[in-house]
């Protein structure tokens, strides 16, 4: 059984849930507990837990994950809500000096059970600030898991494996998406398993590598496509890191022509990773060559008419697979 | 730290108290305005209003030359319109126009004016301070007598930039001024429920930097605390800490539903403290009501001729999203620019045509 | 801030300095045996020695339950082996043996024992504040009434983490406890360089926090500090600061040329305030001279086993470098392991065979 | 004409050049005046211009870069010396949503002249937090300009190109490289262009493409082949953004085989752009995959025998390009 959830109240459902199975989860960040969050992804959760549990901080970004990283070495599960992707650049060396490289250097003697939520994305011209997705970076840094929600369903149940995980997980949330609606499963013992990638459709015309909100920019291309009688697999890699290689590989076995898209920046970016793993894997089943969609190499602008012209949606990926599919490149 | 109080109205400071006044009336209608029409749909992304503030940002700015710099904040309006930009240049920005003073691609939180010395508002919380002591170190390697000074609010002295900051410009001596506009809240929490010191100014001996706690409602208070301390800084006395308490008058946007505090509290503080409605008041023999009307019909129509160019102004070009970002002729052969010209390429046969005003979805 | 000061030693003060002087005894020979190893090329990365500092880590940790944390710094030596870590998976680390406390994968500057609650030496300045704020926070999540002590240097208070971390521990009334070793230097830099304030203390104001500022040559005085501190964060009563004037009688790292400082300098303070002569002197009259040579020579022998023990110990296993860093079962089918033995495959037949002890050169 | 010089004593030359001709070039970071920098590259420069232009600062990471953002605004062009690449996680914001968007979000007002030199790398066990090359995370961040020095002639010649540029720029120069002797020309107005690459060696049996301490690596592994009777191309990228794509294509016209090699982490790493810009933009030109080397994707370990299996040098460069050429994969 399932039911329809926005995006945003999956995620609450997600820190309910687990909040319950587990009294050592806590859950801090800035203009959380009052209010209940920018998008209501936090309503409720004082009132049920406490203000000890649910915790409004002062605007001390480096503070809030080192001191989460130092609760999750010494026996809690703690969650810290970033407000803004853009913000982790604040506590920078807590995450990736610290919470990354612990574990490995102090030779396997702890775990670093934190989740990182981070709201990102472009919209409603936030401004270059206040708009970025940052995840390729942490694909690149050893020791942190990448988690990247496309929908309610992904929503929910990654929220919940990264907070059960005992690495430390970052889990980026598309801002535009909370108000998203979709199924959830009604088993509140259901999580995402980390490291695992979903296919949300399966053609074998191409193959539309593919996470976070892109995904549903990728699906709305895929009905476009229907039009022009091609028919595509469309791959969600809800996981970053670790990055689910083998769906990649089986999904070019059958489809033979790749694009990967997403709206982080596509210089250095996770579709890097994603292209050239393929270019060197599976050069064999490559009918053409693999192409990559990203944001341009610009900070996001304000004015809406700049903010839209600069990454991908839905047209431009249908045309990059039509002009793939049609050898018109 | 020395607490400061403001001096009787004389001759030369009435002309100083009109001065100011004007400037607080220009910043609230300004502001008035743009909360007017950012519910109306013509402004996108987010705005911050200052109203109650506006005699921490007069009377700081009433100090300055136009070559000396300020950095300011998500909250940055006033600052903006006090250190000289024209409302002209503001309110295109805002309505995201061509002709805006960032071209359109800062918006409220990230408008800026180098012509005045004004080095941005910014969306990072505490993200001034390093970009002033930048500018007062750099007025000491050029061995100029420019002052550089730091607006920021009390939840950005959590921060640790405000921390290594304010350390650096200390034991550097540099000619900074940090003014704290403290408004008893950070969005939603008080700083009660943030720091356990009643005075911000005390963290300034931990750098051995004076510090002065003045009534930011009183712009003749804030103006003395800031002569001084500018007074310092351009004959190499080094930074000063100025902690200007008020009281922030709207939500912490535009459409906070403001659950963290009391309708009534706002009302008690505005009725008893509203720093033009004090001004005024001081002013009240030295002006007649017709003088105190012009300055408002004044600013009024400032800023509806503001508002007419905004509108008659176009929406940026769509293929000025992909330059920008690097110094250069676009087309002086760098490979950054010829990069930029295969992406706009690349992305404008699929640039939506979107009417200016409207809010890009994301989608 | 009060002036703490020790009191007289009577019947169990002299237990307690006879376990003081044990301790910094230990570390002594301990560090003046790393740094006699090190020159000899038997431990490679650098190496950072606390001696002249030895009666902070040991009048701290006296306080300190194995339940309880603490976090230092790139200079841990003194404060691992107070809190109960033994030389031998010490020295064994140092010398990058699979017998390591840490395997052989941290070295001096990333050494931890979390079976004693020490949370790790840091290879960054001011990287132990958060971590130690979480441990604090983490007891108060947890209901215990653990602890958590961060060590740290004079330098590292003008990094960001130390004001964001000592705010949040005071607002939040954390179990913190905040052990400053001011040694007047921060490598080449001394104090008064970087900053204008005498006391670092004074910093703990602006943070509503109490302090202390106590002799760090004097273990008693430590120990006496740390226990009020430790009482008070025990029982609810939050944080407190303390600042220990100490010295650092060695270079910054093991071959400094130290050109910042006349060796007389030195000289000048360990003769007159060297912490293990201070405590003999104190203790004279309540032990023998036998006494205190069988502190001395237990430790050279327990210095002398580890140092076997690591000599005797194999190095890592070269596919040990590919695993680690995610948690599971390397053979649990997890994808990140996958990948983990993936690599190891790729890379081991060009993995050179090198000598214990032979430093890796980068080539 | 040109002299020997050491890697380190090429970077001095060029600091000394440039402040004499520029007044507004000044110098801060931790422990570099007095002492003269650890390896020695600072020497003199106090002595010869004041300490008022050569700074001690405390140690405020987050504050040196955002000041030095501060005085680049501002009419001075500051040289921030990071001490080791790995800090740079000290001042993330400052340097990616300060120095990098400025001037895109102002409009075009002002200009960010500030360059920051990065020691980094892997070398004699400093261990996890002390050996990172980051440099992949900063091409995928617009606004920023990226080089990395191979050798005495690039350490000198990109440092005066990076102080001269108007945009902010980063200098990796690797710790291992700085007692490295090479050529250094005889020009006190000798600079290297940023965007460009150099080609170390010309042959056409297949390209490493590489920058950094890596090419020497490359270069070593490309005598081993010619013991194979196997003659490569070796191109030093010397700028990693703007990267210099046409000098890519060129040569890989010329060979047809590609090996990219760097020490930073492989995954999500440049060699990752450049990899799949190559199968994208020379699909046709490829007579098999683009083979991808870089560090082990972990923290790099603190004994030596760890340290030294888990990046790559030129034994397995040398074989991966000796399998690539006999299509052994
Ligand atoms: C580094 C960072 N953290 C969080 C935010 C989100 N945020 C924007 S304004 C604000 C409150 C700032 O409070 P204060 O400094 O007192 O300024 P005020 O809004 O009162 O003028 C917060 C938390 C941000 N923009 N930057
Ligand atoms: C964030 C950071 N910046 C710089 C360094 C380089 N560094 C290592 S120790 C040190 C001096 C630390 O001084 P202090 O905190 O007083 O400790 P002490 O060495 O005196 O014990 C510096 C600058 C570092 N390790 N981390
Ligand atoms: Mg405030
Ligand atoms: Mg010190």
């Amino acid at each position: 059984m399932a039911r329809t959830l926005s995006f945003s109240d999956a995620t609450l459902e997600a820190m309910q849930e687990e909040m319950r199975r587990d009294a050592t989860v806590f859950l801090m960040g800035e203009d959380i507990a009052k209010q209940g969050g920018i998008f209501g992804q936090f309503k409720g959760l004082p009132q049920e837990f406490g203000f000890d549990r649910v915790r409004d901080t002062p605007i001390s970004e480096a503070a809030l994950v080192g001191a989460g990283v130092g609760a999750a070495l010494t026996g809690c599960r703690p969650v810290v809500d970033m407000h803004f992707a853009d913000f982790i650049t604040c506590s920078m060396d807590e995450l990736v000096n610290q919470a990354a490289k612990l574990r490995y250097m102090f030779g396997e003697q702890c775990v670093v059970p934190m989740t990182l939520r981070a709201p990102d994305g472009i919209t409603k011209s936030a401004g270059s600030q206040h708009s970025q997705a940052l995840e390729s970076w942490f694909m690149h840094t050893p020791g942190l898991e990448v988690v990247v929600p496309a929908d309610p369903e992904d929503a929910k149940g990654l929220l919940k494996a990264a907070i059960r995980s005992d690495n430390p997980t970052l889990y980026f949330e598309h801002k535009a998406l909370f108000p998203q609606k979709g199924a959830v499963p009604d088993d509140d013992d259901f999580v995402v398993p980390l490291g695992k990638a979903k296919t949300m459709r399966g053609g074998n015309d191409a193959l539309i590598v593919t996470y976070g909100v892109t995904v549903g920019r990728a699906m709305d291309a895929a009905k476009q496509l229907e039009a022009d009688g091609i028919d595509v697999t469309v791959l969600n890699m809800r996981t970053i890191w670790p990055l689910d290689y083998d769906a990649i590989a089986d999904a070019v076995a059958r489809t033979h022509r790749v694009i990967v898209a997403h709206e982080a920046v596509r210089v250095g970016g996770v579709g890097a990773e994603i292209a050239s793993w393929i270019g060197e894997h599976c050069f064999d089943d490559l009918d053409g060559p693999v192409l990559r969609l990203g944001a341009a190499h610009v900070p996001v602008p304000f004015a809406p008419v700049l903010q839209e012209a600069m990454y991908p949606k839905a047209p431009m990926i249908a045309d990059a697979t039509r002009r793939l599919v049609r050898r018109e490149l | 730290m020395a607490k400061i109080l403001s001096a009787p109205v004389d001759g030369a400071r009435r002309e100083l108290g009109v001065a100011l006044l004007r400037t607080m009336v220009r910043v609230r209608v300004l502001e008035e305005g743009i909360e007017k029409h950012f519910l109306a749909g013509d402004i996108p992304g987010f705005a911050h209003l200052s109203i109650g503030q506006e005699a921490v940002a007069a009377g700081t700015c009433a100090n300055l030359r136009t070559d000396d710099a300020i950095a300011s904040t998500h909250r940055g309006h006033g600052h903006t319109l006090a250190k000289g930009t024209s409302m002209r240049g503001m309110v295109a920005e805002l309505f995201a126009r061509a002709t805006g003073i960032c071209k359109g691609k800062g918006g409220s939180m990230h408008i800026a004016d180098f012509s005045v010395g004004m080095l941005g508002a910014n969306g990072v919380v505490a993200g001034g301070f390093g970009l002033v002591a930048g500018a007062a170190l750099s007025a000491v390697q050029r061995k100029t007598d420019q002052v550089a000074v730091c607006f920021f609010g009390d939840g950005a002295t959590n921060r640790g930039p405000f921390h290594e900051n304010l350390n650096l410009c200390a034991v550097w001596n540099l000619p900074a001024i940090f003014v704290l506009e403290n408004n008893q809240y950070a969005s939603t929490t008080s700083t009660a429920e943030t720091m356990k010191i009643k005075d911000v100014a005390i963290r300034a001996d931990g750098y051995g930097m004076p510090s002065a706690i003045v009534d930011g409602f009183d712009a003749f208070a804030v103006y003395d605390a800031l002569g001084a301390a500018v007074e310092r800084a351009r004959s190499g006395g080094g930074p000063t800490f100025v902690e200007c308490k008020t009281y922030r008058a709207r939500g912490h946007y535009i459409g906070d539903p403001e659950r963290y505090r009391r309708k009534t509290e706002v009302e008690d503080v505005m009725s008893s403290s509203d720093p033009i409605v004090r001004m005024q008041g001081t002013l009240a023999d030295a002006l007649s009501p017709e003088d105190f009307e012009r300055l408002w019909s004044e600013a009024r129509e400032e800023f509806a001729d503001a508002v007419a160019f905004a509108r008659s102004s176009p929406s940026p070009q769509r293929d000025e999203a992909f330059f920008g970002a690097y110094t250069g002729d676009r087309t002086d052969g760098n490979p950054v620019h010829e990069f930029e010209a295969r992406e706009r390429d690349e992305f404008m046969p699929f640039a939506p045509e979107i009417g200016a005003g409207s809010q890009g979805s994301g989608h």
